[in-house]
């Protein structure tokens, strides 16, 4: 079952996939698997082992699921302070 | 109990009027200024990107984590988002309490929680020239992307 | 590494000014304020007698201290003499180090040991009228005058 | 063998003594004998288990001796901060 959903990348997520969001449609039924689609997507990208991942302003384990017409947001490791 | 980001100079009397209370008699604050150097690179100025929706909330959620685990009276933290040269103000947490070991503590846990959880990015331009975003360059291994 | 007495409000900004360092990212500071209650009575003011020749060396003699044991590039200390308000600053300690851990252990370190060495004794003036010197009136036992 | 030596009072211990500072002839011959002989002089002075002294503005342990012509210096337990 496709979903629609509105992915956005940070910082150097952003930078690395060339493109700050887009909207996409997927076969993926969790997080992770989603990131991994978009890893193929974008050459540049590249995985993180402290990235987070947010839907909809709340952040989530990799591992939950998403809906149709969700916000996706895609955090490479923090660095504030 | 207030998380806020600054994309100005951040105003240290704001903070000290939000944290006044005359049943307190302990308050500790920490700064995180910007230095010079950063694992021996000469750092001209850095930048700090801010997806400011959740880092509000984080911000807010740990100044509340932290009220519950020790008897703040008050507790505020400010970060910056942005341009910042060297010596400016990146980030200050103040907490008051009744006694200084809670002061202490609780702002210890908050600094760290923050510098933890908030969706916040900081890229350093260095004197040679180029601009590097802390943390990410070592993460270009092929670890799955699973949270901590 | 300077610690000095104040009989006049503790001016702040000349504590920052003493501490920037290009080259420490982390501050911690921590203040004492006259609180409106001490052990359930309500107060009025504060009065601190301080022998300052001896709070001058000992406090100086605790800053050293620390900077041996953490990595501080910096550190100061004010502590208030005379009479003060409700809500005034009592005491200040300031430093920065390279990174917070250095600089949140030190500070509690020199807080700790400016209270339990200098030569200063706090005098709580009551709402009731009374006057206590705070940490004597237990003192009347038959303990022998040992030093700790 | 007496010495003579002035010895100051702070704090508490000023309010208990009625005095701040006087010059003594004593034959103590270690700052607690000192201590134990002024608290017959003056009925209002007191014992206290963390009160501290200090000899030409340095602290030294209760058990040290002194000289003539020395300033001894009597601390009830300090409240700083």
């Amino acid at each position: 079952m496709m979903k629609t959903v509105s992915v956005r990348y940070f910082a150097a997520f952003r930078d690395a996939a060339g493109v700050s969001d887009e909207r996409v449609s997927t076969p993926a039924s969790t997080l992770e698997e989603l990131f991994e689609e978009r890893l193929g997507a974008h050459a540049g990208l590249h995985r993180a082992a402290a990235a987070k991942v947010a839907v909809n302003d709340k952040l989530v384990n990799w591992s939950a699921g998403f809906d149709d017409g969700d916000e996706v947001l895609f955090f490479p490791p923090v660095a504030g302070g | 109990m207030t998380f806020s980001i600054a994309y100005e100079a951040i105003d240290l009397a704001t903070v000290r009027t939000a944290l006044e209370d005359p049943a307190c008699g302990a308050a500790v604050f920490f700064e995180g200024w910007v230095r010079n150097l950063n694992e021996g690179r000469a750092v001209d100025r850095l930048e700090y990107e801010v997806y400011e929706p959740l880092a509000i909330s984080e911000g807010e959620r740990i100044l509340a984590e932290a009220a519950a685990r020790w008897p703040l009276r008050r507790a505020v933290g400010v970060h910056r988002g942005g341009l910042l040269e060297l010596g400016e103000l990146a980030v200050v947490v103040g907490v008051v309490a009744p006694h200084r070991d809670a002061a202490f503590e609780a702002a210890r846990f908050i600094i760290d929680e923050v510098k933890d959880r908030l969706p916040i990015w900081k890229r350093e331009h260095y004197s040679a020239g180029d601009t590097v975003w802390v943390n990410c360059q070592r993460a270009a291994g092929d670890e799955p992307p699973v949270t901590a």
